[in-house]
């Protein structure tokens, strides 16, 4: 009974890996194929792989330091934007004050005028401090429209961990922001990890402020994308290659990441 | 005069531009190295898609933090800037003797048409054509030349077949060839909700001797005359030939177009003139390389016209490197910086460049010529890229069945009259 | 050198007041344990003097020193907690050391230290195991290593033993007597355990519904309660108590009839159970009641005895086997066993 | 939960003056690079600002932008409207589907990570990204997915998805599914991962069944996790532009013209900067507004108890 | 009608054994105690009875029937949790109610059983408020009514008192006695306080490292111990142990020498504390110990003697004020109070 139910469960799990990854696949492969495969009007899954696109678009359209440019940003903003947001997070967990509520739901609302109205008046007041064209324009964009994010994510991360611990913790000789750091956050690690992933990709993944607000030099690969929509055709084979080429540190992170979250998993809960 | 002379005082600077990733660009940046040799002028260059590069010009300009020297343009922007005062008109360096070029004679070497076209707003010219852009028609020429197909096409329709020269034998040449149990398909709309519906549909709208407003040049106002009946005839006859096109053609613009061009699904369309070296000459993208011809667009009531686009060499008014920006701006319209530009997909302004026999024994060249001496303008007034909204939406309305010509275009019209004021009555009023 | 509560109230949000005007003092280097009925507000004393809460009114002082705002890690103060929250991502060994580390111990003396509570409390050999993988008394145990670890100046325990069995217990309690005497180090305690109360108490703080009831020796306590309150709290089984009139020097309350020596009229008479006699030899000042229910509480035996005006129930330790519900006892309160409470107050009389 | 989470509700570890120094940098962060711009949106919002029309230099015309755009806008309403019907579709299959997938892991997986990591795949992908790569599985001649939509019959030979105005919404939110839903997963499976053990033991005991124990006691303790996702979704589906823009750019007609590619258009093709300001700020209301609803009946009820 | 654990084993993920074979087995309708030191399988036993953990080895019978892969709601057990496990998010009222929503009971009747049970553990006053507004006793309280307000044929209790002061301890063992009574259902309790266990249990089940050490009624546990561990492990303070030799019936350890009727050779003597009689008088069979530490545990006194072979401990409730440590007494071991035990395997003798 149980098992014929894992099985089910593992073979619903396998279908809608199936469908999520199908896709990428098919880019993966398209990322290999000539403009020709591409558009051949029978899909192809077998066919003369070309390493040409790689080449082309990383060398030779010189989009190498766009993927670096990416990393920099999305680590710096990720970063930041935790270590500003976790904190508020913890005090919205464990204070009571008034408009408390009001000020944690203000923090959600930064997040609904859309990005489009913001970013001209964003853009005129980076201007203004003269930022524009830097990095930190955009890490800091990003830092403050991931905030949202992490407030109200880790608040509830943060208040499933129950008082006694910062209390404990206190008792131990730690200060507020000791207890905080050194013994809340680390127990709040899956919570945390699923976090840091959400930001890094919604950083990674932003367009408009990265646009906007980062000199040609600075800008990161969503950027670049269109770049390869040209009135001559897009070119697919390069656009599969960024694609590609673009999820890997993404991967990569959300692998690594993913340990604190599966450590949810054998921790449980405080005995108690 | 010589350029060493002429940049000497600009030596060691760095002038910044920005334009559309494309290859003519991308030629650009191959050269300026070759500037920089010349003069101690450093050129850097931004490579944006259109939109970005259109979208990061007019922050920057609107916010006036002066970063690029000189901007590469569609020519349909240039109301804006002229009328915010964002660029510099040229004719103060046309008249320098210093920096002036004394063998550069624009008003020679260029095709006057679209120089003025492109480059000038309201009798002042603000800068040189980047790119010179017009749409012809490209067919299958094997096809068309296939015994069976003539013999086959003879009988059904009672004249010859050949390259469409009216829109009436467009359209039967469309249908005779729209056999989708083959994958072949007599021609494809630009149908998506895109720009790329609109410069298509111009051309259908010039030919049939319609026009948006009534008025001589781009940066003029004038009467609304979009649902004219010529105009409404245009937009029927366009719609008319969705059924020879495939089935996604709503979805299409340029790119979609190409792909199937190259792919050898499609007999005849209308397209750029700059996107032809890739399905007429590359053989890496292309299956039909050697099967291509090129002619202007069929002849309507209008006459024999095409529409013109193109992109052009600006100087910001925020500038600090004007001259510098001039000066290489100046040695890009060179014969042969233009020739070497073209050759790598570019399209230049120079009829000198186009007469050469390099370019001569490209197979799209003398469609090119014949193109770019009928290029007709349209309208570059600040509102223009709204007015094009407009027009796209109610188009792309109609050719999705939510409308009739008739309505969309009266819509249309309304609108523009709204948008443009007093100087633009509705001559086709709307009750 | 003495702590001090000054009429400390606290009022929780929704308006529960944990503590009412709690004025408490008592030296550093006191063993102090507070007693005390569930929610009667030992918990919340313990975190107010932690400095875990700020009372609502009062002030805390040590020293003299006003310390109601200091925050928790100035204040020297260990604490247990009454659900241990140890740390359950650290192994025994960790949530042990932790408070050493914070204070930069070197690595052996850390060690030592450690391994020495650990030793102490018997829980060394599961110092490599996680919190979640214990059971309640471990994990409790680790709890106490904890608090102990640093030799706190007052180290706070809510109940540290309440999961262990008697054995482990008594020896916790010899140990944690030892442990204080040779720290010197101010020790309060929370627990229900009169027991544990009377063995390891310099002095008791009996608090109710907030307030503190009376704070004295265990003897004191014992032998003397404040009132009636205190009377029936202290003893296992509770001290008897029974309204009625004194009149002639005789006290009378339903069956209930003896000498005493209070003033006349209405007043409440307690007797420990373990202090009535039987008086089946012809002694004058007995009385005879019935026996309702008989329960064996190994070595004693416990006889409750119904009357009209509420149970009587005696403690002994004689064999009672042939004693059945139901048959009628002769019962024998001697006179300095006695207590006397004000019959509306519940204070105590003399 | 234990108990230890349990007794400590209502007591406030940390004063307002431990607080402050915490919330500090995330407020003014907020303030000055979101509700500076803001301010300055709301502003452009009553004035006729427009870098295309050399008349309409920002003079002050106080809400006429918004009368018209009430009043006046046909095109506001209709994507209204349609931005509304996406935003329920796309967020609602989203989240049961998210909730399942995540609760499969759950519940029968033990080594996800690897798993878990692919599932995610497709949001890592960015939203321009997906629009091409659906844009080229779509495309009608020469889409791996349609053709297999042709070959199964499901889709006529003769039509292709985009150029089907019917089918053209349908299928943005399809795709919206397949982008999003690991999104949901990922957020509830670190929910599901944090939840403590004993309330579930105690359900067992108390004799819940498992949906009885899915109802009473895994939804409640999930609650603010579960509202914090429909509440991200919700704002974000709201505000989807990218792909839809690519894909279709709004069309055939207006079909799928959403409210953020209108502002677009109207401020960023058109240059129209007070009356896309206008817009904007209508949708910045209307999300306001609906999650106001919701984060009142949803979240606040369990935030305020504190019984977490 | 019986439930029973045969050769039931629990070893968890890392490798402790927690129950060794374990096989146990009572009557539905009993009252059965669960003793044993920290950490030697108690709540294991009781999760495995409830099906919250399978066993590794061995089976869970309830009348005959396995139920070791049952899930636990078709048992009909109900459960206190050592840690109360109470649903944060419900109301008090709304944790004790939902069993009886689970078996869809009819809204008055639910109201009512709630009220009565809440009442009866005396927490009617708290119902509206949410568990996290409790303190450690009346969130404990909640637990136990959680369990029993549907009745269900098997309750098991983990500790379910630990945290409630003496008299409230002594009023709910009254209530669960007469609960137990009036329902005729099976409880299993777990307690480490050996007077709950006394009065509770119709038997107590002593385990010791995962196994089973005796399974007898209370008297039978206290007055003939099965062997040294369960001797020293029941009684407060634990009986006295000493090994010495026998010989001419009379056993010597040290200081210590007694008549008795057992074996020659090694032997273990016990005695508890509170038998042990003052040989004041000239009785034969006494010898002199010195007295080290007096300790008062109102109402009785601990007199413990140092011995070069370990200490007696001696319970009395004599007035001891005059005794000083150091001072010689007299001690007297009563004949029929002396317990044998094998030198080395500890088994009781006879
Ligand atoms: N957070 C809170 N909100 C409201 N009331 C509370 C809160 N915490 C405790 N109380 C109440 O305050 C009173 C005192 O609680 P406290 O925990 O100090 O009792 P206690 O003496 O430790 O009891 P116990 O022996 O049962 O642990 C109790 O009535 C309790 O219900
Ligand atoms: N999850 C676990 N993993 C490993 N060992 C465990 C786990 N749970 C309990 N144990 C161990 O199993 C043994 C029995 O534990 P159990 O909780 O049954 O003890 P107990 O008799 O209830 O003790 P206490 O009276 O202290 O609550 C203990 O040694 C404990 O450390
Ligand atoms: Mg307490
Ligand atoms: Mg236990």
């Amino acid at each position: 009974m149980n098992r014929s139910w894992k099985i089910l469960a593992i073979g619903v799990l396998a279908c809608v890996l199936v469908i999520a990854l199908t896709p990428y696949v098919w880019i993966l492969l398209s990322s290999f194929k000539g403009r020709l495969d591409i558009l051949s009007s029978q899909p192809t899954w077998f066919f003369t792989p070309t390493l040409a696109n790689y080449p082309a678009v990383f060398i030779d359209k010189n989009y190498l330091p766009l993927v670096l440019n990416s990393l920099i940003i999305s680590t710096a903003s990720t970063v930041l934007s935790i270590c500003v947001g976790a904190p508020a997070a913890y005090v919205f967990a464990r204070t009571d004050f008034a408009g408390k509520e009001d000020l944690f739901f203000f923090f959600l609302t930064t997040r609904m005028a859309p990005p489009i109205s913001i970013a001209v008046p964003l853009f005129m007041f980076f201007t203004l401090l003269g930022l524009t064209d830097t990095i930190y324009a955009v890490v800091i964009a990003h830092t403050t429209f991931n905030l949202s994010l992490v407030v109200w994510m880790m608040r509830g991360f943060f208040a499933e961990i129950p008082r006694e611990i910062d209390e404990a913790a206190m008792m131990d000789g730690r200060s507020r922001l000791g207890a905080f750091i050194r013994v809340i956050v680390p127990m709040a690690a899956p919570g945390l990890a699923a976090t840091a992933v959400l930001c890094f990709i919604m950083s990674w993944n932003e367009f408009l402020y990265a646009f906007i607000l980062v000199a040609f030099e600075g800008r990161p690969l969503t950027v670049g994308i269109p770049g390869l929509i040209t009135p001559h055709g897009t070119l697919w084979g390069q656009v599969a290659a960024v694609a590609v080429v673009a999820t890997l540190p993404i991967l990569l992170f959300t692998f690594l990441v993913q340990k604190h979250l599966v450590r949810g998993l054998t921790f449980g809960a405080v005995k108690g | 005069w010589s350029l060493e002379e002429a940049a000497a005082p600009y030596k060691g600077v760095t002038i910044r531009s920005i334009g559309e990733a494309l290859p003519p660009l991308e030629a650009m940046s191959k050269l300026a190295p070759e500037f920089e040799e010349l003069t101690g002028i450093k050129v850097e260059i931004e490579m944006y898609e259109h939109s970005e590069a259109v979208n990061k010009v007019m922050l920057d300009l609107n916010s006036k933090r002066g970063r690029y020297d000189f901007i590469i343009q569609p020519h349909r922007e240039l109301g804006k800037f002229v009328t915010n005062g964002n660029v510099q008109p040229v004719d103060s360096f046309l008249e320098s003797a210093e920096l002036r070029n004394p063998e550069f004679k624009p008003e020679e070497q260029l095709y006057q048409g679209l120089w003025k076209e492109i480059s000038w707003y309201e009798q002042k010219v603000y800068g040189f054509p980047f790119t010179a852009l017009s749409m012809y028609m490209w067919y299958r020429s094997d096809l068309l030349a296939d015994e069976k197909e003539k013999e086959g096409f003879k009988a059904k329709y009672g004249y010859d077949l050949a390259p469409a020269a009216n829109w009436d034998q467009y359209r039967d040449i469309a249908e005779w060839f729209t056999r989708p149990d083959q994958g072949l398909y007599g021609t494809a709309l630009q149908g998506k909700r895109h720009e790329a519906l609109w410069y298509e549909w111009l051309n259908f709208l010039y030919s049939f001797g319609g026009d948006m407003l009534e008025a001589k040049s781009g940066s003029e106002c004038g009467p609304v005359i979009v649902n004219s009946p010529q105009a409404i005839a245009a937009t029927e006859y366009y719609k008319s030939l969705k059924p020879f096109s495939p089935p996604d053609t709503l979805n299409y613009f340029w790119d979609d177009v190409m792909a199937l061009m190259q792919q050898g699904t499609v007999a005849q369309l209308i397209m750029w003139n700059d996107a032809t070296y890739a399905v007429a000459v590359d053989e890496s993208v292309s299956t039909v390389v050697g099967k291509m011809g090129f002619d202007t667009v069929p002849e309507g009531e209008g006459g024999k016209i095409a529409q013109a686009e193109g992109w052009s060499y600006l100087i910001p008014t925020e500038s600090k490197n004007k001259e510098a920006a001039y000066l290489f701006i100046q040695w890009m319209m060179n014969y042969d910086q233009q020739l070497r530009q073209h050759l790598n997909g570019g399209a230049t302004s120079r009829p000198d460049v186009y007469a050469s026999a390099e370019v001569q024994e490209l197979p799209y060249a003398k469609a090119s010529m014949a193109s770019n001496e009928v290029a007709k303008p349209k309208p570059t007034l600040p509102q223009s890229a709204e007015m094009t909204d407009i027009l796209v939406r109610e188009l792309s309305s109609f050719l999705a069945d939510e409308k009739s010509a008739k309505e969309a275009l009266d819509r249309s019209a309304q609108e523009i009259s709204a948008l443009l004021g007093s100087c633009a009555p509705m001559k086709y009023p709307v009750e | 050198m003495a702590v001090s509560f000054v009429g400390v109230t606290k009022r929780f949000a929704d308006g529960t007041i944990a503590l009412d005007g709690l004025d408490l003092e008592f030296e550093l280097g006191e063993f102090v344990v507070l007693l005390g009925p569930s929610g009667s507000g030992k918990t919340t004393a313990c975190r107010l003097l932690a400095g875990l809460e700020t009372p609502t009114e009062g002030r805390i002082e040590v020293d003299g020193k006003d310390i109601t705002t200091l925050p928790p890690r100035f204040r020297g103060i260990g604490m247990v907690f009454q659900n241990y929250a140890l740390y359950s991502h650290k192994s025994v060994y960790e949530n042990i050391a932790y408070p050493l580390r914070i204070r930069k111990t070197a690595a052996a003396e850390l060690d030592r230290r450690v391994k020495e509570v650990a030793e102490l409390l018997q829980i060394g050999s599961y110092l490599h195991r996680r919190p979640g993988q214990l059971s309640g008394g471990q994990a409790q145990r680790v709890a106490v290593a904890r608090a102990l670890v640093w030799e706190p100046t007052i180290c706070l325990m809510d109940e540290p033993l309440s999961n262990l069995d008697a054995l482990l217990r008594l020896h916790m309690r010899t140990e944690l007597n030892r442990l204080h005497q040779r720290l010197n180090k101010t020790f309060v305690f929370v627990t229900h355990d009169q027991e544990e109360a009377m063995t390891l108490a310099s002095r008791i703080a009996v608090l109710k519904d907030g307030k503190l009831v009376q704070f004295d020796d265990p003897r004191t306590i014992y032998r003397r309660p404040a009132n009636r309150f205190v009377a029936e709290f202290m003893g296992r089984p509770a001290m008897n108590t029974m309204d009625g009139m004194v009149r002639d020097g005789t006290f009378r309350a339903g069956q209930v009839s003896c000498k005493v020596q209070c003033p006349e009229g209405p007043v409440t008479l307690g007797i420990r159970p373990e202090q009535i006699g039987f008086g089946q030899s012809g002694d004058g000042d007995h009385f005879t009641m019935t026996l309702d229910v008989k329960e064996t509480v190994e070595p004693d035996a416990l006889l409750i005895f119904a009357n009209d005006k509420g149970t009587v129930t005696v403690r002994t330790q004689r064999d009672c086997d042939e004693l059945r519900p139901g048959q009628p006892v002769n019962l024998h309160f001697p006179l300095d066993a006695l207590h006397y409470f004000d019959a509306t107050t519940g204070e105590r009389l003399r | 939960m234990n108990r230890t989470a349990q007794i400590s509700n209502g007591r406030f570890l940390l004063d307002r003056g431990a607080s402050l120094p915490l919330i500090l940098p995330a407020t003014i962060l907020v303030l000055v690079f979101l509700v500076g711009p803001f301010g300055y949106m709301t502003y452009t919002a009553m004035t006729d600002l427009s870098y295309a029309n050399p008349d309409q230099n920002g003079a002050f015309i106080g809400l006429e932008n918004f009368r018209r755009l009430v009043r006046n806008d046909p095109i506001f309403w209709n994507s209204f409207w349609l931005t509304i019907r996406f935003v329920l579709l796309a967020v609602s299959i989203e989240f049961v589907l998210g909730f399942a997938i995540a609760w499969l892991i759950w519940r029968f997986i033990e080594r996800q990570r690897l798993l878990t990591t692919l599932l995610l795949v497709p949001m890592m992908l960015a939203p321009v990204a997906v629009g091409l790569i659906w844009r080229l599985l779509l495309q009608g001649d020469f889409g791996m997915v349609t053709h297999y939509l042709h070959k199964s019959g499901l889709l006529s030979q003769s039509s292709a998805v985009f150029s089907t105005p019917t089918l053209v919404m349908p299928t943005i939110i399809a795709i919206d599914v397949w982008q999003w839903t690991p999104f949901v997963t990922l957020i509830i499976l670190a929910g599901l991962m944090s939840l403590p053990k004993p309330p579930f033991e105690a359900a067992t005991m108390d004799g819940a069944g498992p949906w009885r124990q899915f109802r009473d006691i895994l939804l409640p303790l999930l609650r603010p996790i579960i509202a914090l996702v429909l509440l991200l979704r919700g704002i974000d589906a709201f505000k989807e532009f990218d792909k839809v823009f690519i894909l279709t750019g709004g069309g055939p007609g207006t079909v799928s013209e959403l409210l953020s590619i209108y502002a677009y258009r109207v401020s960023f093709k058109n240059w129209n900067l007070g009356y896309g300001a206008a817009v904007a700020f209508m949708v910045y209301l209307v999300v306001l507004i609906m999650c106001s609803i919701f984060y009142k009946a949803v979240y606040w009820k369990s935030a305020d108890t504190g019984a977490r």
